[in-house]
């Protein structure tokens, strides 16, 4: 555990606005790209960094890992390892 | 550490050493070797009981020392020293049982990669697991049985697979063991070395009479299994229609729950059939013996006899038999 | 050890020191273990998807969803909105962003019973083959997540208008909007593996 | 401790039988409960060897056979074994960090109480065709089998939920409430083992009722997540169910290491040997136990590439493993031993859990797995874990905080005489196994073939001894509970903080909250300490 005195922050609304404008930005050009007939080697990759990168920033900001105890983060950080792992030896058959 | 100190634990570690090659090289607790693998296996599996033995003597030693050693006096109320650690030995009895795993797990993988060498032109069996009983097909042969024969000194390639739920075919003498599961095909090669009988036996569990689900492999000369494969085909035209019932209440596993002196089968998972002829057509009312025993077999739920289990016998017998062999083995459990 | 005297009001004093709600480590572990729960069904739906691809989920429909998509990530920006109304000390604010979360979750629900209903039209069912198991029993379980979300928003809601919450005291629509910002998280992941990837 | 009506000292003994809140009563109210069902699962397991005594089927058929293993299996590991340690967790982390209470005491009852019908669940599958397929229920025999395969997964489902709750409710009540100056590196090592479980019973658990949904679906909707014909795929099940389950083997083992970890230096006099490495292999192990899972299915016909990983991380958990056994040989060294009956049960954990431990390494190693894996060879290793190993530790454990539960002291002659029964009988009765299953003799068989039966024989005679072994446990706990001579609040001179208070404490635990200065095992005089003989790594 890690022991992290740092008080929750207040981010202010126009950090919120901005990282909603991002997500929703980010959705149209996944909607886009599907749009193209990527071959699925290429696509694939792609669609996978932006949902990570919506994913992280909804925990980030909306979920305020960034600004909160880092006990929190590995709380929620460990899981999401784990899933990664099984996930990838369940592609193999 | 005195002088003194390190002698005894020099001795100590020897005596150790030595009695684990003592117990690694004496001791043997497996079956038969039978095949190529078993016997790796088996250097394998001394090899680890060697360390075990090792490590087991040391440390059910050091406890039985300490109980006796530093039990407390009568009237001894005071505490022992206060020693929080030490660095050194635990860095020690850290570092030499993780060299030891690492060892093992290299000695087992290159163990495993040899296992599984494939030679050129193996004698391919195609294995199919159901309750309960195993069927052997040769492919090139075009072959069938419910006993497994092989040749002795050649590898053989078992492709393996279920017809219902999961089986796992394990063959102790041979030290192999695979899952056969429904809708998958695993492979394993083995090349047997001794000839003889041995038993086969499901290892994974299948049902209520997973207990029952053996068979034997017979490990013979290259001619012998050459000649009884020419056997086999020939018995596709059997001489009388009572030989013919008879294979096919083995081929088909009824000998693996069912009791019939004719057929040399003594399973006990359901009703005995001997006789059954004579009283098939006692059991139900307006239902003839052949109507009887035909309902019974495509439709085992039909009458389940009392205090046997309902819900064992394959349902599936409608399609696994063709009509003529329906009609065989209704007329030679009639004849029975 | 030895004891000291201390009034209980201290007691709890070296967790404290970590800087530690003890309400909101419990909600954040609780979403530890729906991370594994999703976890386990996502990976039962990549494995078919990989190993037993199916011609049926060419049938689902990428526009319908995306607005869907946009609909549960606006609802979680209202959420925060939320938030941030209440630690300015603004119950009002706090109350209309809660109602417009919710407006918004129904309308998410209201889209994917359309999507099932097309696609039961469609044949695909959840006996109609492991594509149909894996993705309804996938969606559903979320869609399930979010009616839950739905109901606890009411609740924070009512308890809104009847007073509670303030500038200090706004830890439970915090957790609250974990939970929610958590569902919207397994919504980006879903979209991605069922519907672009 | 069985039937607590009979023999609760104090009148208000209904508070257990009552939705109570105080993490104490609810601890008791775990460890009574789950007791009742390990009696059950123990009835089970006699009939098991009952019928294993001879070759052929003659007490039982194949079919009741395997509803009886099956349920045994179930009832010892879901309604045993884990939450009888989730009682002493319950019972002892408040106390043991200077708390009143568990963090959620509300969600703490509730835990407990979906036992009891998740049990009752479980048992009245009997009546509609029990379960029959296993602890591990593999697809499909457990898609096709009797409606009592689907209360079971219910039963189990709900019994995860009871646990995943408790690891959430352990893990914030160790991270925030901890009394004024017991950091980190002054937790108790108990304490340490329930963390380090519930880390495994939040992040595991979760997986395990995944599947068991998938299993309901495919039973009850007609789903086909196992539907062979239609591309449904068995090892899925497996790999599901393992992910839970080779951790569920860790959740039952850190917090029984824990309790040993805390026996060992009251009853030696000494400080506990190496405090950071036995706290740290607990993380370690849990970490590592994640990442092993399909250990168990080596000869399932998964791709042969994914079997070394596994084979390495399975093998390196050996390490930590080993650390702790070296380091409790390093505690009671050179101590003033007691043998009180808790440090009886604990020594007997050790020389036994070592048994389990070293066997452990044959499975991991694949080529030997792939010949012993699904035989006896198997039983008597888990059996060696959980048996001789977590089942010695809640011994060692209820005699330990016996007098601090109920106030009273139990009898130190039955006390031994129980060690000596269970410590003979569960030799006796596993090591046989270990030997028919190298020869040849599968697990799960109602009958076998006549060369193991002598081996079979013996068995069942350990079996019953181990059985028998309870009756004097009963006896004592029943009649010292109710008229045992009164217990102080530290009668073994322990420096933990539960024995810091009245025995049995008082509602709010402390007086007043502790201030804690010193560390948890600050035995031994001070004295410049002896050199220390490293015998016990000597031996290799």
């Amino acid at each position: 555990m890690a022991a992290d005195t740092r008080a929750p922050s207040t981010p202010r609304r126009t950090g919120y606005g901005l990282v909603y404008l991002v997500l929703a930005a980010v959705t149209a050009l996944e909607l886009w790209i599907t749009t193209l007939g990527l071959a699925g080697s290429v696509r694939t990759p792609i669609f996978l960094a932006l949902s990570f990168l919506k994913a992280s920033l909804v925990a980030a900001f909306y979920m305020h890992l960034r600004s909160d105890s880092r006990t929190y983060l590995f709380v929620f950080i460990l899981p999401v390892a784990m899933v990664v792992v099984f996930g990838l030896v369940m592609l193999i058959r | 550490m005195n002088l003194r100190r390190i002698v005894t634990l020099v001795v100590l570690a020897v005596v150790l050493i030595g009695l684990g090659v003592l117990v690694a090289s004496t001791v043997n607790l497996m079956p038969e070797e039978a095949s190529v693998q078993a016997q790796m296996v088996d250097r394998l599996f001394r090899l680890l009981m060697g360390i075990a033995t090792v490590i087991f003597v040391a440390v059910e030693g050091a406890l039985v020392y300490a109980v006796v050693r530093f039990r407390r006096r009568a009237g001894d109320d005071t505490d022992g020293p206060a020693v929080h650690g030490s660095t050194t030995l635990e860095a020690v009895w850290t570092a030499i049982p993780a060299l030891i795993v690492i060892v093992i797990a290299f000695v087992s993988f290159r163990v495993l990669a040899a296992s599984a060498v494939r030679e050129a032109e193996p004698v391919v069996v195609e294995v199919v697991g159901r309750q309960f009983t195993w069927e052997f097909r040769y492919p090139e042969a075009d072959v069938t049985s419910t006993e497994l024969h092989l040749p002795v000194d050649r590898q053989v390639r078992f492709e393996i697979t279920s017809d219902d739920v999961i089986h796992s075919l394990w063959i102790p003498e041979f030290r192999i063991k695979q899952d056969a599961t429904p809708g998958r095909v695993a492979e394993m090669v083995i090349t047997p070395t001794r000839l003889g009988r041995f038993p086969i036996r499901c290892a994974e569990l299948c049902g209520a009479a997973h207990a029952a689900m053996t068979a034997e492999v017979v490990v013979e000369s290259g001619e012998e299994f050459a000649a009884w494969l020419e056997g086999q085909r020939g018995a596709g035209l059997p001489v009388s229609p009572g030989d013919l019932g008879r294979r096919l209440f083995s081929q088909y596993g009824c000998n693996a729950c069912h009791t019939l002196a004719d057929a040399v089968a003594a399973g006990v998972v359901g009703p005995s059939l001997d006789g059954i002829g004579a009283a098939a057509g006692s059991f139900v009312p307006g239902l003839d013996a052949r109507a009887y025993l035909e309902q019974s077999i495509l439709d085992p739920e039909a009458f389940v006899v009392e205090g046997f289990p309902s819900g064992v016998m394959p349902p599936n017998f409608g399609d696994r038999l063709t009509g003529e062999e329906l009609q065989a083995l209704v007329d030679y459990l009639l004849s029975q | 050890m030895t004891q000291h005297t201390l009034p209980h009001s201290e007691a709890f004093r070296a967790g404290k020191s970590l800087g530690i709600d003890h309400l909101k480590l419990g909600v954040w572990l609780f979403l530890a273990s729906e991370v594994m729960f999703f976890g386990g069904l996502i990976a039962a739906f990549l494995h078919y998807k990989v190993n037993a691809p199916s011609s049926q989920a060419g049938l689902l429909s990428v526009p319908l969803v995306g607005a869907n998509t946009f609909i549960l990530l606006t609802s979680s920006f209202t959420v925060v909105q939320g938030l941030a109304a209440i630690r300015r000390g603004s119950r009002d604010g706090l109350v209309r962003y809660l109602s417009i979360t919710i407006l918004l979750g129904a309308i998410f629900l209201a889209g994917q019973a359309y999507e099932f209903s097309s696609l039961y039209r469609d044949g695909v069912t959840l006996q109609s083959s492991v594509f149909g198991s894996s993705f309804f029993t996938l969606t559903g379980f979320h869609g399930m997540h979010v009616f839950i979300g739905i109901l606890w928003a009411g609740s924070t809601l009512l308890r809104a208008a009847r007073g509670r919450y303030s500038k200090e005291d706004y830890a439970g629509v915090e957790v609250f909007g974990l939970y929610w910002h958590f569902v919207d998280i397994v919504w980006i992941v879903l979209f991605t593996i069922i519907y672009l990837v | 401790m069985s039937s607590e009506p009979l023999a609760a000292p104090r009148p208000n003994w209904r508070r257990y039988l009552t939705w109570n809140t105080d993490h104490k009563v609810i601890g008791v109210q775990y460890i009574v409960t789950t007791f009742l069902f390990f009696l059950l699962g123990g009835v089970l397991a006699v009939l098991v060897r009952a019928e294993l005594i001879r070759p052929g089927q003659d007490l039982v058929n194949g079919e009741e056979f395997n509803r009886l293993f099956t349920n045994h299996g179930s009832l010892m590991i879901f309604l045993w074994i884990i939450p009888v340690l989730a009682g002493f967790g319950n019972y002892l982390m408040p106390l043991m960090i200077g708390a009143q209470d568990m963090a959620f005491p509300r969600l703490n009852a509730v835990s407990y109480w979906i036992i009891p019908p998740a049990g009752f669940l479980m048992i009245s599958s009997f009546f509609v065709g029990a379960a029959d397929t296993g602890w591990t229920a593999y697809v499909p025999l457990s898609i096709s089998a009797p409606d009592g395969q689907t209360l079971w997964a219910l039963s189990v489902a709900l019994l995860g939920v009871s646990s995943i709750l408790g690891g959430i409710n352990f893990i914030t009540t160790a991270i925030t409430m901890r009394t004024e100056g017991l950091t980190f590196d002054r937790l108790p090592l108990f304490v340490w083992g329930m963390l380090a479980t519930s880390i495994l019973m939040v992040v595991a658990t979760p997986v395990l009722s995944a599947g068991l949904v998938l299993v309901a679906l495919d039973r009850l909707v007609g789903t086909h997540f196992f539907t062979v014909a239609v591309g449904g795929d068995p090892i899925l099940w497996q790999n599901l169910f393992w992910f839970y389950s080779h951790p569920a083997v860790y959740i039952m083992v850190l917090p029984a290491m824990g309790i040993v970890s805390e026996i060992f230096p009251v009853f030696s006099r000494k400080p506990i040997f190496g405090y950071k490495a036995i706290a740290a292999s607990s993380m370690a192990i849990a970490v590592l136990g994640l990442l092993v899972w399909a250990h168990h299915m080596f000869s399932s016909g998964m791709d042969p590439r994914l079997r070394i990983p596994y084979m390495i991380t399975s093998m390196i958990i050996a390490v930590p493993t080993g650390v702790k056994i070296f380091s409790w040989l390093g505690t009671i060294w050179d101590g003033k031993i007691r043998f009180n009956t808790p440090m009886l049960f604990a020594l007997g954990f050790i020389s036994m859990f070592l048994i389990g431990g070293i066997t452990g390494i044959f499975l991991a190693s694949i080529p030997v797995d792939l010949h012993v894996t699904d035989t006896y060879f198997v039983v008597a290793h888990l059996h060696f874990v959980l048996f001789g190993g977590s089942v010695s530790a809640v011994y060692a454990g209820l005699y330990y905080w016996f007098p601090k539960i109920t106030g009273r002291m139990f009898d130190e002659r039955l006390g031994r005489a129980h060690f000596w029964m269970n410590f003979i009988g569960t030799n006796l009765a596993y090591l046989p196994m270990f030997l028919a299953g190298l020869l040849g003799m599968p697990r799960r068989v109602a009958d076998y073939a006549p060369e193991f039966t002598t081996l079979n024989v013996l068995a069942s005679i350990g079996a019953f001894l181990l059985a028998t072994s309870t009756l004097p446990f009963l006896y004592n706990a029943i009649v010292s509970w109710a008229t045992g001579p009164r217990a102080e609040a530290n009668p073994w001179r322990a420096r933990t903080l539960e024995w810091q208070t009245d025995s049995p404490p008082p509602p709010n635990n402390f007086p007043v909250s502790p201030r804690v200065t010193g560390g948890p095992y600050d035995y031994g005089e001070q004295a410049p300490a002896k050199p220390l003989t490293p015998a016990p790594a000597a031996g290799k």
